[in-house]
């Protein structure tokens, strides 16, 4: 059994899990053609079949609820504030399987070529407000309040001590629906994680109907019109924020450190984070050099490398993978949906450079620019 | 919001007896026993009677809720020295400001009168001239034990419950207070005897 | 027979002048009445009389948007009682909101308050995924989409500048912290990258008294003045930010086309 | 019909689903209002009310018994009764005359109207007529005319009011003669009953069974839920306690605390319910706390101002009690689902730790009556010199706890002192020197910890200065060591000092800490010379200029007796092993680490190879003594101005738990106050299992306290907590107060209680006074004296032969008790008495030893004194005597043996009474002009009792009688202040 625990703590370290997650994901929700015939040569898409859903739903509450025998992983999940977050968990399972199902007999009906389950004819008349939707919602909200009072009941707000300025809690956390940005705080300057981040989210998804114009998919549970947008969307949405939120919820302990779901929040848990930058890790360990004064010339390296992130690869694109797609967006929305998309990509990697080699920062011009 | 709550709730609930009469007919038509009807209905009352209930709870909570539990009003008792303090027809405006309290030596007795005018809740004032409470607000007087005699006071001022504590020092109570033409004035513990 | 007697009463009664004066329709017995009905309602005219079929469907919507506000309703409505025993104010606001739980009747209106409010933005989050994964952004409801970003903001916002009022170590770390991001902000944060261009010769425009958490704060840290200027937010400023662009969010659900559906 | 074709759900299943969540909701909100209703201190309430209702109902039945058991009220029932027959038989003319009464009355009412409004009439003229008069208008003339008339008229008014009133003034009289008998007896009765009759009034409004049907249903229906908005019995409002003068702290201010404690309980500030169980049990010290009368009124202070503790709290939980053991925290968790609320600051002080509540206002308070935890708390902290290595606040300026070692060469052996170092139990098995070593957390490196030693050793020895003690005249060796046995025990040595056959009782308390101010006394032989002993005990200070040991003023050869007594001992040690060789190579590795703290390797290595062993060892020795911080304690060359090296504990109480360091001890209550136990239990406990070099180790030293120290020190400890800068309790800062403190403060470390009762409290030497005063029965000595007296003796002489029991002895062998010695004694005497002591009581064994006293230091004591007793500055009443006076001569037959033979007890300018021994001496008479003050004299004279209780001075003045001579007229007071004025002429007899 501890060794399972031990097992379980060791491989939910971020740099385990999320590469899991992350080289899953693609092969989970394909973005391309070829993921998606891989997809089906795995028959993953069994997953979204009310069997595979039973399957999936019993594996994962299961597994929490039988984690909850362990005296650590319940002392983090039964406090107050982190309730909300068990339910946002079982929340997106479910609704991302619902309608993940609901896509895929959809497609399977396009496929041959009828019209989507929620079509209706116009022929056939419509149904009245009153009082069926009327009825439901008033339903629904009843239940809801309902809900809302035994959880209250059961569940006391948490109040610690009387505000004070000169003692930090350890550990200090963020409102758990911002812990996908503090997480962020640890990797990047509070300017990006704090402040360019939040807006380019809001912005990017403001922007999403502006360029994933194609008509198709408008209106209904779909997944094959939509691969690249849809999985780009559930990268974001499962893999940057709610996976995120869950790690900075469970599994940060006193002094930000890392700890697996079975593990006592040790106060004096110590971890070796050295940290380095690029420019040091080139010049230095592999050249051998002195830094240069020259601040240009000391970060070309990490200047490079961004360059070839946001400026070369998505032409790359453009001309080999991305051909037609590029051909139906035009330049201006190819651009946008590039920056976006690569900068949503930029965060794992930078993440997974400081799990694997510490890596402070890519480009660090100080009072201007660290990355 | 909780009436708004509340009329939404009436006209749903004439849809619900609608409904019973459009399903009603219908009920008819498809079966002859009046089977369905009766437990349709059953359930139809069950839910209206709970959610009547429900919006009864919620007016309960709400009204329930804006009577606080404690106060913190400031101290309600205070020792007002001994009587010997006082002199013989004093009316002492030692406690006034700090209190709302006169006290008051009457002939055979030393009370202690609120300062609140029975009128309107103005606060009167001592003239010693005329010896009498003199209200700003409406021109109540009071004579020097509180019985009303100028302007529309209805009633003579409360006084409150004083006594004497164990080294014989007189206390004032402002949490008890005794009316005159409730025959107050005479309980042993509205006045300290002199 | 005494059915019959009843069945008229309610007749009467639903018929009645008064009744009518205020709900103007009678009992919906046929369409036409059904129609009225939502027609003369003010809290139903934001729906319109009649829908295809896969909008009642939970399957379809999950009816998270309603929730959504359903829980905003509730959240006005919990948060207005708990402001007649909350006192912004450092020495009040910690012992108050003790308070709530100890003396105040219906110990549990803060709980209510909270765990709505937690519920409220996985709803919101819940309903955005919804619509992504119905393509219903698209054509034309992009607009809208927008407008929902904006309000999913503000719904964190509200989270937000709740979470300081308990004023205790939760409330004013988190609140630091989120604080100090405004310093950080480019240009006008006194921590901020290029802060030092805003300055006219070597004056400095951005310093601690005049940068983004300055304004947010009121104050140079948190203190008296963030207390009170984020109740304020929470309670008023945000909210009503939040309704008007609820409204136009709602008016525009309609505007373009009801709810979504493949053409 | 067409609606069917446009439902899509079945309007029963809708039905359904909605009755359902409707039902649901309603079950959710039932459980919100009976979770809100349910409420710990209702039903605590509700259980006190029955309590009460008990308590009350037996009390009332008593109070009624024995009324009715008084024959009093027999007497009062049956004059009542004769009184009202009495009373009856003129019923008639009672009733006729308040019929006439009522009459007049209702007259005197409507003429008074008259004359009220005739007053208002003649207010407003006055007024008008005023006005005009001022502003010169014409109209005043006529205005004056009328205000006359109105005076007129409203005198008349007066004038009838006042002949009706007299008129009643009459007929009242009359009927109150008539009824004053009855009416006198009722009140009387009255007066006999008024207990119960409370009682009953109590009860009546509380006892449901005393009730009204109506009543009792107002009673239910009160405390429903929902309606105990309207007028509840039981709630928290009518208990809550809001304390303005001890604030509360919220970091960002101080507000006022609310305390709602008594909402459960209820019986706290009542002596009913000392029986019951606990919530509902009365405080256990209601004298001291809570009630009006005590010195802390609970309207004043509340609870958790000294208990400490969420205030606000109305559950068992929320409270944030503590509990006391391992065990009641179980039993806590089952009974009350208790659990500890861990975002608290100030938790309640667990029942055993209450005493630290004290601190917070009495910080200042030398030792506090009723606080005996927290005194000997601060005694052991101030004896073990816990402030040597941890700053404390309270104890700054306070002397070093261990005695210099500046010049150890003359005194020591080095072997000796390696010994005793590395465990000193092994030599005096009570000593309060700490053991560094052989510790849990470095036996494992004794080789190390040897060479550290040895080092300190050296650095010791190496840095000491030689000095010169007096050389003893005669050799040392020749002692009597019997004699000095005795000496021992009669110059009063063991007022501070532990004799190794008196048994260090196992309860400690301060009075036994006053008996171990210096070191306990054991054998020497192996510790240090006979010279050096002998130059200690008749000059200590010359050895170390800062030492608390006072000269005694021994002669030679009573020096050289105790020093060969000292020297041969009962207890015989063992001999100490010879320190052995230096492990040449640990000490470089030692050293090496040492240097190289402060250098780069390579230079530390260098510098290393240019040292010898002695330097090595010398370093070493300096480093370690710097690392385990002996200078806390021991004056140490080098290390004048050194910081010490311990945590500040000025605040330890209120430091937050995550700054207390648990280490690997997991099955630890984690509270604060189990963390101070363990550590003074074991300090190197917590370096269990953590891997760590020998420089990063823990380095508290072993103490080998127990059980109750533990508990008084952690109470200290606990008390030790951020002050509230705004306190308005604590004690005013008046000279008085400051002056007794810096006076308490010097005679603590002075241990002036050892020998002295100083305001109530202390004569730690006493036992051992009675024991001595049995084993070597004084007196012997004086026989030579007796001799002489042989033939004035006056036949008592063979009475003094037989045994005297040693109590009475000891009576007569005790310093002084030095209670109101401020009124006492002239300040200029007290003042040179500090400086060198002349015998008062030349017979005393015991001696008042030389302190080396500054002025100030004396100055101290005087202001101590004289404020205690409220004495004013400068305070001097000078009595002139004549001569020649009838008043002298009076005195003077007084005085002489035929009268009051004062001389048969008082030694008289140094000549002591003749046939007596020496315990029932008394002061020297002699003495009295320097040394008394006059007006002492004087309330002496008058009675001796009250000054001194149990003194054996007579009262020759029986209170309240006329005097028993005929002198100066019989007149008590002249004669006492001839006899005053008198004795202060005898120190030129």
């Amino acid at each position: 059994m501890d060794t399972l625990k031990h097992v379980i703590n060791v491989l939910s370290a971020p740099q385990v899990s999320f590469l899991a997650a992350a080289i899953a994901f693609f092969f989970v929700f394909p973005p391309t053609d070829r993921f998606q015939s891989w997809n089906r040569r795995l028959r993953l898409d069994w997953l979204w079949t009310v069997k595979g859903g039973i399957l999936l739903h019993a594996l994962v509450i299961g597994a929490f609820f039988l984690s909850t025998l362990d005296p650590n992983f319940r002392a983090i999940v039964t406090k107050p504030d982190n309730v909300p977050i068990a339910l946002l968990l079982f929340g997106t399972l479910f609704f991302l399987w619902l309608s993940m199902k609901q896509a895929c007999d959809n497609d399977a009906r396009l496929a041959n070529d009828q019209k989507p389950n929620e079509y209706t004819d116009p022929s056939e008349s419509k149904i009245l407000v009153w009082p069926d939707l009327v009825y439901i919602e008033l339903i629904a909200g009843i239940l809801c309040m309902a809900a809302l009072i035994f959880w209250s009941i059961a569940l006391e707000a948490p109040l610690e001590e009387p505000a004070n300025p000169t003692l930090s809690p350890n550990p200090a956390k963020a409102p758990w629906y911002f812990l996908g940005l503090q997480e962020m705080l640890v990797y990047f300057d509070p300017w990006l994680a704090g402040v360019v981040f939040p807006v380019i989210i809001i912005v990017g998804l403001m922007s999403l109907p502006y360029i994933d114009t194609e008509p198709g998919g408008s209106g209904y549970y779909s997944y094959s019109d939509r691969k690249l947008y849809v999985s780009l969307f559930m990268f974001g949405w499962l893999l940057l924020w709610v996976y995120l939120i869950i790690v900075g919820a469970f599994m940060r302990g006193p002094n930000w450190n890392f700890f697996g779901p079975y593990e006592r929040w040790d106060l004096h848990k110590v971890v070796a984070l050295t940290n380095i930058n690029l420019s040091s890790l080139i010049w230095v360990k592999l050249l051998n050099q002195p830094l240069p004064d020259n601040i240009i010339i000391r970060e070309m390296f990490g200047i490079a490398m961004l360059g070839f992130h946001f400026l070369v690869i998505p032409p790359l694109l453009a001309m080999t993978i991305l051909k037609k797609f590029y051909a139906r967006m035009g330049n201006v929305k190819y651009a946008v949906f590039m920056f976006l998309s690569m900068a949503a990509v930029s965060l794992p990697i930078k993440m997974f450079l400081r799990w694997t080699i510490n890596l402070k920062y890519v480009v660090a011009i100080p009072g201007w620019f660290n990355l | 919001m909780a009436d708004s709550k509340q009329d939404q709730a009436d006209k749903l609930k004439a849809a619900g007896a609608g409904k019973a009469h459009g399903h009603v007919a219908k009920g008819h038509v498809a079966s002859g026993d009046g089977q369905t009807r009766r437990s349709f209905i059953s359930w139809v009352v069950v839910g209206w009677a709970a959610f009547a209930a429900c919006m009864g709870g919620l007016a309960t909570i709400t009204m329930r809720f804006f009577a606080p539990n404690v106060l913190y009003e400031p101290q309600q008792t205070f020792r007002a020295g001994a009587v010997s303090e006082y002199a013989p027809g004093e009316v002492s405006t030692r406690w006034k400001s700090k209190f709302g309290i006169w006290i008051v030596r009457l002939d055979d007795r030393v009370v202690a009168l609120s300062t609140i005018c029975t009128h309107l809740g103005c606060t009167p004032n001592w003239l010693a001239s005329e010896q009498k409470f003199k209200c700003p607000c409406h021109g109540s007087a009071f004579r020097m034990n509180g019985i009303n005699f100028e302007g529309p006071a209805p009633r003579p001022l409360e006084r409150h419950k004083i006594y004497l504590d164990d080294e014989g020092i007189m206390v004032v109570d402002k949490t008890v207070s005794f009316r005159q033409e409730r025959g107050q004035w005479d309980e042993p513990e509205s006045f300290v005897a002199v | 027979m005494a059915e019959e007697e009843k069945k008229d009463f309610w007749a009467r009664f639903f018929g009645s002048y008064i009744w009518k004066s205020i709900f103007r329709v009678g009992i919906p017995r046929d369409r036409r009445g059904r129609l009225m009905q939502v027609l003369s309602n003010f809290f139903l005219h934001l729906h319109p009389v009649s829908l295809p079929k896969h909008a009642v469907k939970l399957k379809y919507t999950w009816c998270m948007g309603g929730l959504s506000f359903f829980l905003f309703i509730v959240l006005t409505f919990t948060g207005v009682l708990l402001m007649f025993y909350y006192r912004p104010t450092i020495e009040y606001a910690y012992n108050d909101v003790i308070d709530l739980r100890e003396t105040t009747p219906m110990g549990i209106m803060r709980e209510i308050h909270r765990w709505a409010a937690h519920l409220m933005v996985i709803a919101v989050w819940f309903h955005m995924f919804r619509v992504f994964m119905t393509g219903s952004y698209k054509a034309p409801r992009e607009f809208n989409w927008c407008i929902g970003v904006v309000l999913l903001t503000f719904t964190l916002l509200l989270s937000f500048t709740g979470y300081l009022l308990p004023w205790d170590q939760l409330a004013i770390w988190a609140i630091t912290v989120g604080s100090n991001m405004a310093a950080a902000t480019p240009f006008v944060g006194q921590e901020g990258p290029g802060v030092a261009l805003l300055s006219i010769g070597n004056v400095n425009l951005i310093g601690r008294t005049s940068d983004a958490r300055f304004l947010l704060l009121g104050d140079t840290s948190i203190g008296a003045g963030a207390l009170l200027r984020f109740y304020v937010f929470h309670c008023v400023f945000f909210p009503l930010i939040a309704v008007f662009f609820m409204v136009v969010h709602f008016w525009r659900v309609r505007k373009d086309g009801g709810i979504s559906g493949p053409v | 019909m067409d609606n069917d074709t446009q439902r899509y759900y079945d309007p029963n299943t809708l039905n359904r689903w909605f009755a359902v969540s409707c039902v649901v909701f309603l079950v959710s909100l039932v459980a919100m209002f009976y979770y809100d209703y349910k409420r710990e201190w209702r039903d605590h309430q509700a259980t006190f009310r029955e309590i009460d209702i008990r308590v009350s109902t037996e009390k009332l039945d008593r109070e009624q018994e024995n009324v009715a058991e008084k024959e009093e009220y027999e007497q009062l029932q049956t004059a009542l009764l004769a009184a009202q027959e009495e009373q009856s038989k003129q019923g008639q003319e009672l009733d006729t005359l308040a019929s006439e009464l009522a009459a007049i009355t209702k007259e005197r009412d409507s003429a008074r109207e008259d004359m009220n409004f005739k007053k208002g009439e003649r207010d407003a003229v006055k007024y008008e007529m005023e006005q005009a008069r001022e502003k010169g208008d014409r109209k005043a003339a006529k205005l004056v005319k009328r205000l006359e008339a109105r005076e007129q008229e409203l005198a008349e008014k007066k004038l009838n009011v006042e002949q009706l009133e007299s008129k009643m003034l009459v007929m009242n009289s009359a009927i109150t003669e008539k009824t004053a008998a009855v009416v006198s007896v009722e009140r009387q009765l009255a007066r006999l009953t008024s207990q119960g009759d409370l009682l009953k009034r109590k009860l009546d409004v509380l006892d449901p069974a005393r009730m009204s049907f109506l009543d009792k249903a107002g009673d239910k229906m009160r405390d429903l839920p929902g309606m105990d908005m309207l007028n509840p019995r039981y709630s928290v409002r009518d208990h809550q306690l809001i304390i303005n003068g001890i604030t509360e702290d919220l970091v960002f201010t101080r507000v006022p605390r609310v305390d709602r404690c008594k909402a459960c309980h209820m019986g706290i500030v009542s002596r009913n319910f000392q029986e019951e169980e606990n919530p509902y049990r009365s405080h256990p010290n209601l004298d001291l706390f809570l009630t009006q009368s005590s010195a802390h009124p609970i309207k004043e202070f509340g609870c958790t101002s000294c208990h400490s503790g969420r205030g606000r709290g109305t559950s068992f939980k929320t409270a944030v009690h503590m509990p006391t053991t391992r065990e009641q925290r179980e039993e806590w968790e089952k009974e009350h689902g208790w659990k500890k609320l861990h975002h608290w600051g100030s938790p309640m002080y667990p029942a055993r730790y209450t005493q630290a509540g004290c601190y917070e206002c009495h910080a200042n308070d030398p030792e506090l009556d009723g606080a005996d935890k927290l005194n000997l708390g601060l005694a052991i902290v101030r004896k073990a010199g816990c402030n040597g290595c941890h700053l404390i606040d309270r104890f700054n300026g306070e002397p070093k706890a261990g005695p210099g070692l500046r010049r150890l060469k003359p005194k020591l052996a080095k072997d000796w002192s390696f010994n005793w170092i590395k465990n000193p139990k092994a030599f005096r098995k009570h000593t309060w020197m700490p053991s560094f070593f052989k510790q849990s957390n470095n036996s494992d490196i004794e080789a190390r910890t040897d060479v550290e030693l040895k080092a300190i050793v050296h650095y010791l020895f190496a840095k000491s200065e030689e000095h010169s003690a007096q050389q003893p005249k005669a050799d040392t060796s020749s002692g009597n060591a019997e004699n000095g046995k005795r000496l021992v025990r009669a110059r009063g040595c063991q007022a501070c000092h532990m004799l190794d056959d008196d048994k260090y009782d196992d309860t400690l308390d301060v009075e036994a800490m006053r008996r171990q101010q210096g070191p306990g006394l054991v054998g020497f032989s192996s510790k240090t010379t006979a010279a050096w002993l002998y130059g200690w005990l008749k000059d200590p200070s010359s050895y170390d200029p800062v030492t608390r040991m006072p000269d005694l003023r021994l002669s030679d050869e009573d020096a050289r007796d105790i020093t060969a007594y000292l020297l041969v001992s009962e207890t015989d040690e063992e001999k100490d092993a010879a320190i052995s060789e230096v492990d040449g190579q640990i000490l470089d590795e030692v050293t090496l680490e040492l240097i190289a703290g402060n250098m780069s390797h390579a230079a530390a290595e260098e510098k290393l190879k240019g040292m010898d062993a002695g330097s090595k060892l010398e370093y070493t020795g300096m480093q370690m003594t710097r690392h385990y911080g002996c200078f806390g304690c021991h004056d140490i060359p080098g290390f004048e101005d050194e910081q010490p090296i311990g945590t500040d504990l000025s605040e330890a109480g209120s430091k937050p738990i995550a700054q207390l360091d648990f280490g690997l001890l997991h099955d630890l209550e984690h509270v604060n106050y189990a963390w101070f136990e363990q550590k003074l239990k074991d300090p190197r406990s917590f370096d269990h299992g953590l891997e760590k070099k020998p420089s990063e180790r823990l380095r508290m030293p072993a103490f080998g306290f127990d059980e109750q120290d533990i508990e008084a020190i952690v109470t200290c400890l606990l008390a030790f907590s951020k002050p509230d800068s705004e306190l308005k309790k604590a004690l005013p800062r008046t000279p008085k107060n400051i002056f007794v403190e810096e006076g308490e403060k010097l005679i603590t470390q002075l241990n002036c209680r050892g020998c002295h009762i100083i305001d109530g409290s202390g004569s730690a030497i006493r036992p051992s006074i009675v024991k001595w005063a049995g084993e070597y029965p004084p007196g012997a000595e004086l026989e030579e004296a007796e001799e002489e007296e042989e033939e004035e003796d006056d036949g008592w002489g063979d009475e003094e032969e037989d045994e005297i029991d040693p109590e009475v002895l000891a009576m007569a062998y005790t310093p002084p008790d030095l209670t109101g010695e401020g009124a006492k004694v002239q300040p200029e005497w007290l003042f040179h008495f500090l400086g060198d002591p002349t015998a008062v009581r030349p017979w005393f064994e015991v001696r008042m030893p030389t302190y080396s006293l500054s002025e100030e230091e004396k100055n101290t004591l005087l202001r101590y004194f004289s404020y205690l007793d409220d004495q004013k500055f400068p305070f001097e009443t000078v009595a002139t005597v004549d001569r020649n006076s009838e008043e002298f001569k009076v005195a003077e037959k007084m005085f002489s043996p035929t009268v009051m033979n004062c001389k048969s007890c008082h030694v008289v300018a140094g000549k002591p009474p003749a046939g007596k021994t020496a315990a029932e001496w008394a002061p020297d008479l002699g003495m009295a002009k320097t040394r008394l003050k006059s007006d002492w004299v004087l309330k002496w004279l008058i009675d001796p009792q009250e000054l001194t209780p149990g003194t054996k001075m007579p009262q020759y003045w029986p209170k309240g009688e006329p005097s028993p001579m005929p002198e100066l007229g019989g007149d008590s007071l002249r004669q006492q202040e001839a006899m005053r004025n008198y004795l202060l002429t005898l120190e030129d007899e």
